[in-house]
């Protein structure tokens, strides 16, 4: 395949220069350190980009005009944000379990740091392409309910206790749904690895090439994974008008900062997931065997695919919520027990004989 | 020493001294998330060991299903922000010694038996390989564990439908 | 300090057993108890791979075998 | 004459600044010597002056009227959130301004006050609509409303009006950036050289 920008050959670059100067151990603690500062400023920058993309598509979906005046046309307002965040006092109030208070935003970044390793920003362009790559994710996504229950718990505030109890029910019920809609491509490629998954979409990507149940799957994995980002019409963890702030209620300045990068963070990781598994990741868009319009798709860049791809579904959960009201706690539980997870089941009973009996293309 | 070494004691660390708080602290609450970093200490001994999908599927049952269960009965069940009793100091004597001395049967045990090291090829640790022997007959095969715990997983399913099931009003 | 292997691990296993049996021992409150329970079926786990890892290293039994605990 | 009469004088209240006894009479206050000259923190200043300003978060906070008028600032005709005021914050520790939008009762004074002091540093206050100001039409006869927010908390913009309409609600809140921009600080109580 002939791509303009090939990041191996950058890679292979680093690694070949730091491997040839350096002893082996040295030369990894560099590679390391390296991939830690890229990961950070990765962090920092989506931030900034899905901070200020929210802003701007709720001021779309509401006819306003949104941040336009700090920087040109807004751009810098996240970035104002931020630094007003980083400078803001971060109390501890009276009557926390402070370790525990200051050590919840932690393990929610960090949960969602380590969300980075298996996912394929571009073609051979991966910190970690394990061979569990997907049960991977989702194991670790399932950690960041341990940070909101710690936080809502060591706030020593009801509401908080309260938003990490819904947030606790939520996250473990709907992790069922976002898992079965996983499965069913993972039934179709025969492996859990990404990269694996990513070369099985080379001549079409699964939402096309896995008639409707994958299609289901993508709709039932979209609203799963809303749901386990705790973002509207699924807020319960913090519902304002009924909890002022749900589990960071008690949390100001840059811990509370934290929890919003760590929420925009698992946005992107669950879209890229999305992404991956039923639009193909960097895969560009193939149609079986026209060669020459695969060779056109081709030509674009395949880390363009897959931020093209990833910030078209963070654009969709943007648009969910801003148009759903939000869900009580029973309609909430009802929608997962008694709708979602029996269609998954079903549907992945459906996909299975599909892949058994070899009808997908 | 090689890094590998380094992040085994590590993880070694992290592991023995949290399971260590965890039975130890009296906040109910802390003593959850000391065992939690303690297992998640043993999954990462698990990617150590190159046993990823072990490590995955510890991390999902203990971080996902069994920390949040046991977070939630507590805060259903206990008064989470009240210490514990501690135990009356004999009891304590008493269960130290136990483990004390079991310890040092087991360690008794461990140095004298010497534990044939095979150069074998690596083992497929693939996760269609695990699947293939749960699921496998013969031999080697855990068919039959696998469907006696499908089956106590599908009772347990029913009993939880049974007591969730709301109880009919009683028409008049 | 020695190259990690399979002494180690049982060491880990063994250590964890001990201390989950001595939290099972001293504490007298039912979630306590099963958390301590928790620890000594963790410490079984360990075994089986780390016996799958350095000793019967042809078969992918230790993996099999500690999922049936843990379900 | 003039001119070089005004360079005198001039120089003569520069001089009197260094030295704190030998103030003029007239000048109303005491002028505090900074050591250094701040050009190192000078610019850093005035960036976290930038973002501060640019990034305020109002508490979701309205006792009555004003509040509706709060609400339509807020929505698509007037658009606060083009400023960057638009992620109202319902928690009062992760709010930045508090816009008493409406009457403080008696009963309500000890929870507004309550609310300021759970606000994270560095917060500011707007008074919205006569009766945040001055007790506005119940200014008189009545037993139960406090007259003027101020009287619990400190007030940095006033704005008149009852309800104000949300264009002086922008207006307040964009004087209120300029204030943070210009580096003007509400000067903290000092009891006994404690700030508190």
């Amino acid at each position: 395949m002939q791509h303009m920008w090939n990041f191996a050959q950058l890679t292979d670059l680093i690694h070949g220069w730091l491997y040839e100067t350096f002893p082996p151990a040295w030369a990894l603690a560099f590679e390391m350190i390296i991939v830690g500062i890229a990961v950070i400023g990765l962090f920092a920058g989506l931030g900034l980009v899905l901070v200020l993309m929210e802003r701007k598509v709720s001021a779309f979906m509401q006819i306003r005009l949104g941040p336009n005046r700090v920087g040109p046309k807004g751009l810098m307002q996240s970035l104002a944000d931020t630094l007003k965040l980083l400078v803001k006092e971060g109390m501890t109030p009276d009557g926390v379990d402070r370790f525990l208070f200051n050590l919840a935003p932690f393990i929610a970044m960090i949960a969602a740091m380590l969300l980075m390793a298996p996912i394929a920003f571009a073609k051979d362009f991966q910190i970690w392409d394990l061979n569990i790559g997907v049960l991977y994710v989702t194991a670790i996504s399932s950690l960041n309910v341990i940070a909101i229950l710690m936080a809502g718990w060591s706030s020593n505030n009801k509401y908080s206790l309260l938003g990490a109890m819904r947030s606790g029910a939520q996250i473990v019920s709907y992790e069922l749904s976002a898992g079965l809609s996983i499965l069913t491509v993972v039934v179709l490629t025969g492996s859990l690895q990404i990269s694996d998954i990513v070369t099985a979409q080379s001549n079409g990507w699964w939402i096309f090439k896995g008639h409707i149940p994958v299609l289901i799957a993508f709709v039932i994995y979209m609203i799963a994974v809303t749901a386990e980002t705790n973002r509207a019409p699924f807020d319960m963890a913090e519902a304002e008008s009924e909890l002022t702030g749900g589990f960071h209620t008690e949390y100001s300045g840059m811990k509370f900062a934290l929890f919003f990068l760590a929420e925009y963070i698992n946005v992107f990781i669950v879209c890229a997931i999305g992404a991956t598994l039923f639009l193909g990741g960097w895969m560009p868009l193939h149609i079986g065997e026209w060669t020459a319009f695969n060779g056109i798709m081709d030509w674009i860049p395949s880390s363009v695919w897959f931020f093209g791809k990833t910030f078209f579904l963070i654009f969709l959960m943007m648009w969910f919520r801003w148009t759903f009201p939000r869900l009580r706690i029973d309609q909430l539980l009802n929608l997962e027990w008694r709708y979602l997870l029996p269609i998954g089941m079903v549907n992945i009973l459906l996909v299975t004989v599909i892949a058994i009996l070899k009808w997908h293309f | 020493m090689k890094g590998e070494t380094i992040v085994f004691y590590l993880l070694a660390a992290l592991t023995l001294v949290s399971a260590a708080m965890a039975v130890g602290t009296r906040r109910i609450f802390r003593s959850a998330v000391y065992l939690l970093s303690s297992l998640i200490g043993i999954a990462g001994l698990y990617f150590w060991m190159r046993f990823e999908f072990a490590a995955a599927v510890q991390i999902v049952v203990y971080a996902g299903g069994i920390a949040v269960l046991i977070i939630f009965s507590v805060f259903l069940t206990q008064r989470a922000g009240d210490d514990m009793p501690t135990p009356p100091m004999l009891r304590t004597i008493a269960a130290a010694g136990a483990a004390l001395l079991g310890m040092g049967l087991v360690m008794l045990q461990l140095v004298a038996h010497p534990f044939p090291t095979p150069a074998v090829a690596e083992v497929d640790r693939s996760v269609s390989a695990i699947g293939r022997r749960m699921l496998a007959t013969g031999d080697d095969g855990f068919a039959l564990p696998f469907e006696v715990v499908s089956l106590l997983l599908l009772a347990a399913m029913i009993g939880c439908i049974v007591i969730a099931m709301r109880a009919k009003p009683n028409q008049p | 300090m020695m190259e990690p292997g399979l002494y180690h691990m049982l060491f880990i296993g063994a250590a964890l057993f001990f201390i989950g049996i001595y939290g099972f021992l001293t504490r007298r409150n039912l979630i306590t108890m099963l958390m301590s329970l928790e620890l000594i079926l963790n410490s079984v786990c360990l075994n089986f791979i780390a016996f799958n890892r350095y000793v019967w290293t042809d078969r992918a039994t230790g993996p099999s075998m500690s999922a049936v605990p843990r379900i | 004459m003039r001119i070089k009469k005004a360079r005198s004088s001039g120089r003569d209240i520069r001089v009197a600044s260094m030295n704190p006894d030998k103030q003029p009479a007239k000048f109303p206050g005491l002028v505090h010597e900074t050591p250094g000259g701040g050009i190192l923190s000078g610019p850093l200043e005035d960036v976290v002056n930038w973002a501060r300003s640019n990034s305020l978060w109002p508490l979701t906070f309205a006792t009555s009227c004003c509040g509706i008028e709060m609400m339509s600032t807020a929505a698509a005709k007037y658009d606060f959130s083009r400023f960057g005021f638009e992620v109202a914050r319902a928690t009062p520790r992760q709010a930045d301004v508090i816009i008493i939008a409406g009457t403080i009762v008696n009963k309500m004074a000890p929870v507004l006050k309550r609310l300021y002091d759970q606000m994270a540093d560095p917060k500011y206050v707007i008074a919205m609509g006569a009766c945040a100001i001055s007790g506005g039409p119940f200014f008189y006869n009545t037993y139960s409303v406090v007259k003027g927010a101020d009287h619990v908390i400190p007030v940095d913009v006033y704005v008149a009006g009852c309800p104000p309409r949300p264009e002086a609600l922008l207006h307040a809140l964009i004087t209120l950036q300029e204030k943070i921009k210009s580096g003007g600080k509400r000067e903290r109580i000092d009891i006994d050289g404690k700030n508190i």
